[in-house]
């Protein structure tokens, strides 16, 4: 599930890079006041063996391919929020590099679905109460099934938002999230399980690990439900802040998706605003089938429909056809001319 | 995709990054930069545009031609990572009928527009976040992120975890063939043998770390990575840099591809 | 009995990031033979080995294993005639006690209770590392896990043994007491090492492999006493020949 | 000079699951010394230079490194002096390219861009591997990565050099030039290995370990002839002495 550039508005984008970048600056700072050396190399290496054991995954039915093994909640529990939450960053900033999964832009969402969430709300205010310095098997299934599902459950939902947010996708709100919560309820399900049973079984066969880990971990026990929830409440006004002037500077499909969230589920009218200008637009160029044959230098049309379409006139005519194609045609000669050179040369 | 295919593909795409080629040789700083903007750029389109998206495949055809990334390897790549934006996008197409234009007395409705917008823009960003790595190592990246100002904790650990990657991905994938040499069928392939060996994997990563801090202890290590600084922005970066802003700007705000078709359009009537 | 014949036909194989690990590998392996292959760091053995039981599937030419050509379909049935013993024993061990370990192969053979404890047993009393066997492998040293490695294979009784650098971190009576088991293993085998000497001991046939191909093939006395060969292929005499 | 002195006094040490793997270990070894430390697997030898630079701390007894007790506060201070190549190189190679890697140790010493090179270079001119440097570790060669391992702990100069199991999954040829390199270094060193030749080639003194103790410690050549002790301890004539 994780978040792909192409679905995501500029606006949404940068302001969740925003939002995920004062996070790691924040979980940076944190640690480097109380860090143990030590956390260095084993945040490294453990991060790596999330990916490792994500590669796994694929032996487990029905969780499907791009394996999230919880791998956030089992990082929290083990090394503390804020040592989890960079390790989460980083590994999804390898993914996001290494396999394209996602993309740069949609790192800032990907980071604050799968770490933010799990490291820092789920973890404080749902593992961490629940199971506290409990040993007992059963309390530490339960409480990670539910922080696994809990935390995938918002993590499914923000991709839901931020698509529609993004208003490049024509799901409705409702369709979008029946699609998204029920399946990751399964993959949350799965999860929970062996995330219990990775840590039941790494504190039965070696004890002393867990409890080195958690020695050089002075912090996990000192994130407060209350300093949690107040870093929520300043990033939440952050975010919402910036999202509202965005909006307001950039209104690109923004209301007209928001009003889709609230409103309702089918295909909306769209009546007012920019929605209803651009409509309007639209049916006065779709219906002029002879449109795209009109000669050039159409400059104040142009001109008037950039701030927000600029691109609508061109985007369905011929000549854009024609255009598209010719540059398309001469890139790719550039490219090979390039190559036929290189190989002379080589 | 299989494991060992995932694990080679990585390995190939770091392979290629220690190429030595012009593009290679960019600064890293630049690189991230100008694919920032280029993603930006891309992304700010509206989505039902599509025509003034065609020139933007310069950008990476120039990166992957100049620094010589095999094109099959890349599309192979952008393919393989596509079901998720293809699965949100398609269906654009049945939920937005409205017709915006008739192309050749054919109606076109705005779903299509705006799939095949999602389409190209999947395209262009993924191809340049792969060719970003494909040209400039990941060591080379995370040292532009730490000279832009990336928290110096995020990005050691983000260099431990490139460097133990290989590593680790190595030891599950031989675990793994060691589980299937004794497995037979189905048997001993049970969530239950995965839960032991996500532990396995998981007590060894820790060990591992921990003999790997005593190496860096005996080299002196004292709690900070100590960094050569070895890249300094040369003018070539600065022209790469002024070579692309103007690029995307002036893709960006004029409708060339556009006037380029009309203007053929007259040449040929 | 043909289902001990190892052949390879012209096997290539190209790493998917693009290294040519094998350039056209021919040999034929008869019932009962024991082979070594040597070779410089990098030359190819590993990869070889690993073509035994279709972890690696050739880019191109045939693997057989006795009557069966090695397939996607045949896999399955090629790697229970053939154990493999990989280079790090850590690799080898995932189970939680060294008993489990050996187990795991015979279990999931579907053989009952009490025939795979005779068969853990067995196997254990091979390497003489019965006493381990209730202890987790991470807390044994380098070389116990070798041996316990080897028990895990030898409990499948596989009909031919492929091994990759067994004796690597054993101590000198291990070492040695390993080149008697082999010794008395009467099935196939394929050793690869850099301890000439072993192979010297066991393999009355040795495979020099360079650069992904066969360089040299026949009696391991006759080739392992060619010092002016060995050395262009950056090996050297076995120590047990260069005296003192 | 006292300060390439390395002494263990009557050295305990108990994992904490309860093995006891050192029981008393005493010996002294002087300036320039080149010790070797043989026994059988699970002896003990990889506890033991683990004490060196206070990776692990005695139970009871005490480590002296030069003029400086084993203890918490003299741990740091002592790394410097002593530099250990462990078995596994890839937990000594943590850093994403060979140069970075090997230049690590002098840039924590506090030294200046150009002087760092200049280690760098030199150290990595000692294995022949200057060629590598701009490679990431992950895509070298198990030698390779050896070589490499023992350059980043020769860039910081040591007093001192230990190495467990140096040569093993190296081919011949590369075995043959550690063994030049071994002898060049004229400081203090102590090396653990299964590999009797080896030790006879760089060691004239040897320490055999017996389950934690020191079991024997004398000229090399003398202890490494003597056959029915070393049967004794799990261990074998060298190979060059067996002959053929
Ligand atoms: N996973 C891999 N991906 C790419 N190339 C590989 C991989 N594994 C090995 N190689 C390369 O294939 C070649 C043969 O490697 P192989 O491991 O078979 O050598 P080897 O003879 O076993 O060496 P050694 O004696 O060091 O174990 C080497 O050049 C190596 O770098
Ligand atoms: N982490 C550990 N926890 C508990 N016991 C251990 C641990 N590491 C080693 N041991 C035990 O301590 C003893 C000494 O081990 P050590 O690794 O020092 O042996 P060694 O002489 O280096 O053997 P080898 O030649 O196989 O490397 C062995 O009995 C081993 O099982
Ligand atoms: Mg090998
Ligand atoms: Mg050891």
């Amino acid at each position: 599930m994780h978040m792909a550039d192409a679905l995501l508005s500029p606006a949404v984008g940068t302001t969740l890079w925003a939002g995920t970048a004062a996070v790691t600056g924040y979980a940076s700072k944190k640690l480097k006041r109380e860090i143990d050396d030590r956390m260095i190399p084993l945040m490294g290496v453990l991060g790596a063996f999330i990916f490792a054991a994500q590669m796994i995954n694929f032996t487990i039915p029905g969780t499907g391919s791009s394996g999230h093994l919880g791998g956030g909640m089992i990082l929290a529990i083990l090394l503390g929020p804020h040592a989890a939450f960079l390790v989460m960053a980083s590994v999804l900033t390898v993914q996001a590099l290494f396999f394209a999964d996602g993309g740069l832009l949609a790192l800032g969402c990907n980071i604050w679905n799968l770490g933010v969430y799990p490291c820092y709300l789920v973890y404080s205010l749902i593992y961490k109460p629940w199971v506290g310095e409990s040993k007992n098997p059963g309390r530490i299934l339960v409480a990670s099934i539910m922080s696994v599902v809990v935390a995938l459950q918002l993590g499914a939902f923000s991709v839901v938002m931020e698509t529609l947010l993004s208003g490049k996708s024509e799901l409705p709100f409702s369709t979008f999230v029946l699609m998204m919560q029920p399946i990751h309820l399964a993959i949350g399900i799965v999860e929970g399980f062996v995330t219990a049973g990775v840590i039941n079984y790494v504190r039965s066969a070696r004890p002393e690990i867990l409890e080195s880990i958690a020695v050089s971990r002075p912090l996990g026990a000192e994130v407060s439900l209350k300093k949690v929830m107040m870093t929520f409440a300043v990033l939440a006004v952050i975010t919402g802040g910036a999202l509202s002037w965005f909006a307001s500077t950039n209104p690109d499909g923004l209301e007209w998706s928001i009003e889709k969230v609230t409103g309702k589920g089918e295909l909306p009218e769209q009546e007012h605003g920019i929605a209803a200008a651009l409509k309007g637009f639209q049916e006065k160029t779709a219906f002029l089938p002879d449109y795209g044959f009109k000669p050039a230098g159409s400059e104040s049309k142009k001109e008037d429909a950039s701030p927000s379409w600029p691109g609508i006139e061109a985007g369905a005519s011929v000549s854009g056809i024609i255009g598209a194609a010719i540059v398309l045609g001469t890139i790719v000669l550039i490219g090979m001319g390039i190559r036929v050179v290189r190989r002379r040369q080589g | 995709m299989t494991f060992d295919e995932k694990y080679f593909d990585i390995g190939r795409l770091d392979r290629l990054s220690y190429r030595d080629t012009c593009v290679h040789h960019l600064d890293p700083r630049a690189k991230v930069i100008a694919t920032m903007l280029f993603l930006i750029t891309v992304i700010s389109f509206p989505k039902y545009e599509v025509v003034a998206l065609a020139p933007f495949f310069l950008f990476p055809v120039l990166l992957m031609t100049l620094g010589e990334i095999p094109v099959r390897f890349i599309v192979k790549k952008v393919i393989a990572v596509s079901p998720f934006a293809i699965f949100i996008g398609i269906f654009n197409p049945f939920l937005d009928i409205r017709p915006v234009a008739v192309i050749l007395g054919v109606p076109i409705s705005g779903g299509w527009l705006s799939f095949l917008s999602i389409i190209l823009k999947f395209a262009l960003t993924v191809s340049a976040a792969l060719l970003l790595i494909a040209t400039t190592s990941f060591p080379g990246v995370c040292h532009a992120l730490r000279r832009l100002g990336f928290p110096a904790l995020f990005v050691s650990q983000l260099l431990f975890l490139y460097r133990y990657l290989f590593v680790l991905m190595e030891e599950a994938m031989r675990i793994i063939r060691a589980r299937e040499m004794r497995s037979f069928g189905s048997r001993g392939t049970g969530v239950k043998v995965f839960v032991r060996l996500i532990g396995i994997l998981f007590l060894r990563a820790v060990d591992r770390a921990e003999r790997i801090y005593y190496a860096m202890l005996s080299r002196g290590f004292q709690g900070d990575i100590p960094d050569l600084k070895r890249s300094r922005i040369a003018f070539r970066d600065l022209g790469f840099m002024a070579m692309t802003i103007a690029f995307l700007a002036v893709f960006r705000f004029f409708p060339i591809t556009e006037r380029i078709g009309r203007v053929a359009q007259e040449l040929f009537r | 009995m043909s289902h001990h014949i190892v052949e390879f036909k012209n096997v290539f194989f190209r790493y998917p990031d693009g290294t040519e690990a094998l350039n056209g590998v021919n040999f034929r392996i008869t019932h009962g033979e024991s082979v070594g292959v040597v070779g410089a760091n990098g030359a190819g053995k590993s990869t070889l080995l690993q073509h035994m039981n279709g972890y690696l599937m050739p880019t191109s030419g045939t693997v057989t294993i006795g009557d069966l050509t090695l397939t996607g379909k045949t896999k399955r049935e090629i790697r229970r005639k053939v154990g493999i013993v990989f280079q790090n024993p850590d690799d080898q061990l995932f189970m939680p006690t060294v008993f489990d370990d050996v187990a795991f192969g015979p279990l999931n053979l579907g053989m009952d209770e009490a025939s795979v404890r005779e068969r853990v047993r067995k196997a254990l009393g091979m390497v003489n590392s019965l006493a381990l066997q209730d202890k987790p492998p991470h807390h044994l040293s380098c070389g116990q896990k070798s041996a316990v490695a080897i028990a895990s294979v030898m409990a499948m009784e596989p009909d031919i043994l492929a091994m990759d650098e067994p004796a690597a971190n054993l101590d000198p009576r291990s070492r040695r007491s390993l080149i008697t088991l082999l010794k008395t293993f009467k099935h196939s085998k394929i050793i690869a090492s850099h301890d000439l000497d072993l192979i010297l001991d066991v393999c009355e046939r040795c495979i020099v492999i360079g650069s992904g191909a066969v360089v040299a093939d026949g009696p391991s006395a006759e080739i392992l006493s060619n010092k002016a060969f060995l050395e262009e292929n950056n090996l050297e005499l076995p120590l047990s020949f260069q005296g003192r």
